[in-house]
């Protein structure tokens, strides 16, 4: 069987850190593949339900991650987002939700090395964790992959 | 089929579930969990529930789930492929321990799927279900099967109806279909020739009390009454009665997709919510709880009747159980009769 | 596959017109011929059309029977289902289920003149039936035909409405309401019910069918019962939220009635028979 | 409740109110809501222990509403959800007049909402012993113990809403499982459709659920779905220091401390 390749979904504001993807690749950083970026307008519009979203749709593993604190582009948008990440997190924990699939970052538009770190770094430890079969097993998510074409 | 009466002894039940889980039969037996009664494929004879009045779910999951596939779809290059579901993937199940008004109700929901247009995926359930109904010998205030022509002891609906003869006694089993007929051909020692008769005396005494032709007649000229509005004030409008029902038939037909591949699902759906009759428009026929309690009613007791020949009520009183803030259907009834139009 | 109820037909769009702003027509064909060779179905019937993935709608056939081989399906975008199917282009391929509900009783009116009445979007289900009754002209005495809308804009089949003018044999009226009008706008400027006044068509040996938002139909009615219009000569089409379209979801269900099964047409005489429900 | 009755009574007699919500005697053993709007009917307001019904999920419903200026008997959690509700601009002094009920069963006429948010405040919303023990032992669990619990006590859910139907905060006209543009919700019962509703549930509730144990006591398959809201209630506590309903309306999810301590951000 081939090696797992994990499916990431990257939930990313536009400020900070999709700015700071871009500069990784700007910069010739080379980093893992299996991330999907989807752009926000802020971390304080990424809804916990679009997390769950990803796992129904066959995601292993999630990044989320936007302006430092006191740097958001819309004064408090990200202090929102990890009142909203703390309890959020808390509720995965307390229903058995695999938290450590979710990792969540600051990274700011001159951040280039730090994405490519943490994207690398998810992407191994999901390895590691291996496919998310139980989330998968739940949404009834076909079992032979879908590919788009 | 004539019915044919056998005796069944109190400690034979259980020989009779290892026979017929040593034929690989699939048993759906009530279970109880958080103080609950619910129907549950069942392993073992030890943890089928007894001595409840009632389930507090209906057993009308079995034949209509509460969300089934009605097709799979997927497309492709070439355009797209869909498959309805395979009915003869549906699988052979014995309901044990349904109670005669639950029995009852397989009827009343046949009638819904088969006027007319005849629902195929239904009638291939119901027809691979062999339904063990057990008699009452208990009942409570929210009873009432009597009052719509049904009884503690009704074999409508059951291929083998037992009754408890006595608090610790043994069984008699009335033989009722063929279906029936083939499981006493797996135990034919269990199901000891028998000349008793009589079950009458082990069974509860549930009292008539309303005449449901009666509120039919009333129903036809009650539409504009007030009395809906007052009844339906602490009506929070959610689906519990609809779901705990054994003869509420009303379904969604909703869609599920992950990527190009996905499913057409019918699952249930409740005439109490506000969003039922809604328009995309947003103009909304039934817009207020009273409306819609009223068509509960109504439909249970004066549109099926007229158009379908049934009642769709059994008198088993689970929506008044069920009910959060108290809603009981035959305190209703009883005032729909007693009311001066 | 027969057995299942909830199977649709496989239909490819074979053309898309744009009618109005959000509303559009299709042209769909059968992708098995088997299926096309089974299906028929009368004016005034309704089907469910599907997006997969996204769900059902439902809304009438809006061609006529007379015209084989294909049949035509016009919806405004509104919803989840109207907006996916909406995203679909030609070529693209949907389901159907159908045909289900009661027909116009077109054979019963030979000799009679008829009268349509439709308000905005509901020109679609009235289409069927007037194109099945000019494709059969010779049997009907007069035909006129009152359509409005809201704007010049949203007046649907606007070619189909040129040619219903230039026809010898058919009055049309067309109108706007007080506002909708566009500078070269030649047609009548007014709501429905008070051109119908206007024109005060005779009632005399004439069936009235009625179709528009509700609003509309509520000030027809008592204008066409002034005119003379018996309750058993006026017919419309109800639009009912449907999930099956055969008589079991219980969602169309007003008073003993089933939308889908005993309608979508009926007579006023048999609405007024009905709660006040639809 | 005599002094119920009474002022009941009055305040109906004199217009003050048009309806008094407060309870009756039920089927049974059972207590439930009752609508008084003429002063002879209010002979069959009772209160005793049995009256636990959040009678505040009656304040937003339209039917209610419309009678015109509401009176309520208000238990100490309904009289949170008020506070709640009033906060979030569903109630006024002008709509809703509250007579509290202590707990030790006496009658308080409260003037205004402010008084009611005063008296609500002497008490701290506590969880009790036996849901406590629960939590603890779900705590203890391995995730993947925690994940089997949920998804088996969720199983029998047939979303038939009585959990949001009985909530006096789920007021939303129309609620996240009602839209369909998106999807967010599946709508069929099935594992994924019941997990995620009640996550939903359980976050659309953070920081305003006051633990009155509603929705629990209205599902009719008795599923411990407020052990959901509780521990969000016990966490939030524990990060944000607790709250109470407040007519201010710093509401915990709607706002945010610069140094809100996290250990997981990279």
């Amino acid at each position: 069987m081939a090696e797992f390749e994990p499916k990431i979904v990257a939930f990313v504001c536009n400020w900070c850190t999709y700015a700071g993807a871009d500069l990784t690749g700007t910069s010739r950083i080379k980093y893992a593949s299996n991330v999907r970026i989807v752009r926000f307008p802020c971390t304080g519009r990424i809804d916990y339900m679009l997390l769950l979203k990803a796992f129904d749709e066959g995601a292993d593993g999630i990044i989320v991650s936007g302006c430092h604190p006191n740097d958001c582009h819309y004064t408090s948008g990200n202090f929102h987002a990890r009142r909203r990440w703390i309890m959020f997190r808390s509720l995965c924990d307390f229903t058995g939700i695999d938290t450590e699939r979710i990792k969540f970052s600051w990274v700011s538009a001159a951040e280039g090395a730090k994405w490519a770190d943490i994207v690398n770094a998810t992407v191994s430890s999901i390895r590691e964790l291996g496919p998310y079969t139980e989330y998968k097993k739940v949404a009834k998510y076909p079992e032979k992959e879908v590919t788009h074409g | 089929m004539n019915i044919d009466k056998r005796l069944v002894r109190k400690d034979s039940l259980e020989k009779l579930f290892d026979i017929l889980k040593r034929n690989s039969k699939t048993i759906y037996a009530p279970f109880t969990k958080n103080g609950k009664t619910t129907f549950r494929d069942t392993e073992s004879f030890s943890g089928i529930s007894t001595g409840y009045i009632q389930t507090s779910e209906s057993s009308k999951d079995i034949a209509f789930p509460r969300a089934e596939k009605l097709l799979e779809y997927s497309k492709n290059k070439e355009g797209m492929t869909v498959k309805g579901i395979d009915i003869n993937d549906i699988p052979e199940v014995i309901l044990w321990g349904v109670r005669p008004c639950d029995a009852a109700g397989i009827g009343e929901l046949s009638s819904i799927f088969n006027w007319d247009y005849k629902d195929e995926i239904f009638n291939n359930r119901l027809s691979r279900v062999t339904v063990f109904g057990f008699s009452c010998n208990k009942s409570d205030e929210y009873c009432f099967c009597t009052s719509v022509g049904g009884n503690p002891g009704n074999t409508a609906g059951s291929d083998i109806l037992f009754t408890r003869m006595g608090d610790d006694g043994d069984y008699l089993a009335e033989v009722l279909t063929e279906k029936g007929l083939s499981v006493v051909s797996m135990a034919t020692d269990l199901f000891e020739k028998s000349e008793t008769s009589g079950k009458e005396k082990f069974l509860a005494e549930v009292q008539v009390r309303f005449n449901h032709e009666e509120i039919k007649e009333r129903l036809s000229k009650y539409f504009e009454s007030k009395e809906w509005v007052e009844q339906s004030m602490r009506c929070l409008g959610c689906g519990a009665c609809a779901y705990v029902c054994p003869t509420c038939a009303c379904f969604d037909i909703q869609d599920e997709a992950h990527g190009r591949k996905g499913s057409r699902v019918r699952c249930w759906d409740s005439c109490g919510f506000s969003h039922f009759t809604l328009h995309t428009s947003g103009h909304n026929p039934r817009d207020v709880q009273s409306a819609r309690w009223r068509q509960r009613i109504m439909h249970k007791f004066s549109y099926m009747p007229e158009r379908l020949s049934v009642y769709g009520c059994t008198g088993c009183g689970r929506c008044s159980r069920a009910c959060p803030v108290d809603m009981n259907i035959l305190e209703h009834l009883i005032s729909i009769q007693e009311v001066t139009v | 596959m027969t057995d299942n109820l909830y199977m649709p037909y496989l239909m490819r769009i074979e053309r898309i017109t744009y009618e109005a702003p959000g509303v559009k027509t299709f042209m769909l064909k059968f992708v098995n011929e088997a299926d096309q060779d089974k299906f028929s179905y009368k004016a005034g019937q309704f089907g469910e059309y599907s997006v997969y993935g996204v769900g059902e709608s439902t809304f009438c056939i809006a061609s006529s029977p007379t015209r084989k081989g294909y049949i035509e399906c016009t919806f405004r975008q509104t919803g989840k289902v109207t907006n996916a199917l909406s995203d679909c282009e030609e070529g693209s391929i949907i389901g159907f289920r159908g045909p289900y509900g009661n027909v116009f009783p077109i054979d019963e009116w030979k000799g009679k003149n008829l009268l349509f009445i439709a308000g905005g979007i509901a020109l679609p289900p009235m289409r069927c039936v007037i194109w099945n009754a000019l494709d059969m002209r010779e049997n009907f005495k007069d035909v006129t035909i009152i359509y409005g809308a809201r704007t010049v804009k949203d007046l649907v089949y606007k070619d189909e409405l040129k040619d219903w003018e230039l026809r010898k044999d058919v009055k049309l009226v067309t109108t706007v309401d007080p506002g909708g009008e566009s500078p070269d706008w030649r047609g009548e400027i007014g709501f429905v019910p008070t051109i119908v006044e206007k024109i005060a068509p005779s009632s005399k040996d004439t069936i009235a069918i009625v179709c528009g938002p509700p609003v509309m139909i509520k000030y027809t009615f008592p204008v066409l019962a002034k005119l003379g219009f018996s309750d058993n000569s006026i017919y419309t089409t109800l639009e009912n939220r449907m999930k099956c379209g055969f008589g079991k979801c219980g969602r169309c269900n007003v008073g003993k009635v089933y939308v889908c099964k005993d309608g979508p047409v009926f007579t006023l005489a048999q609405l007024k028979e009905l709660p006040d429900e639809y | 409740m005599v002094d119920l009755i009474k002022r009941a009574k009055e305040l109906i007699g004199t217009s003050a109110v048009k309806v008094v919500i407060g309870y009756e005697q039920g089927t049974g053993n059972k207590t439930r809501a009752v609508f008084v709007e003429k002063a002879e009917d209010a002979d069959k307001l009772i209160f005793d222990s049995r009256c636990v019904q959040n009678l505040a999920a009656y304040v937003t419903k339209k039917e209610v509403r419309e009678k015109g200026k509401m009176a309520i008997a208000a238990t100490l959690p309904v009289m949170r959800s008020i506070i709640q509700l009033a906060s979030e601009f569903q109630v006024n002094d002008k709509n809703l007049l509250v007579l509290g009920i202590t707990p030790d069963s006496k009658l308080v006429e409260f003037a205004s909402l402010v008084e009611v948010e005063t008296f609500v405040h002497q008490y701290q919303i506590e969880i009790d012993e036996r849901n406590r023990e629960m939590l603890g032992k779900l705590e203890k669990m391995t995730r993947e113990e925690r994940w089997k619990f949920w998804i088996d006590e969720l199983a029998p859910c047939f979303k038939c809403y009585a959990c949001r139907a009985a909530c006096p905060m789920c007021y939303c006209h129309r609620c996240t499982v009602d839209f369909n543009q998106p999807q967010w919700i599946p709508v069929p019962s099935h594992e994924l459709g019941n997990l995620e509703w009640h996550l939903m549930r359980a976050i659309h509730l953070t920081g305003r659920c006051i633990d009155c144990d509603a929705c629990y006591n209205a599902c009719p398959l008795s599923i411990p779905i407020n052990l959901l809201t509780k521990k969000m209630l016990l966490d939030a506590k524990e990060h944000f220091g607790g709250y109470q309903p407040s007519l201010k309306g710093d509401h915990l999810m709607s706002t945010y401390k610069p140094d809100d301590k996290e250990n997981f951000i990279q």
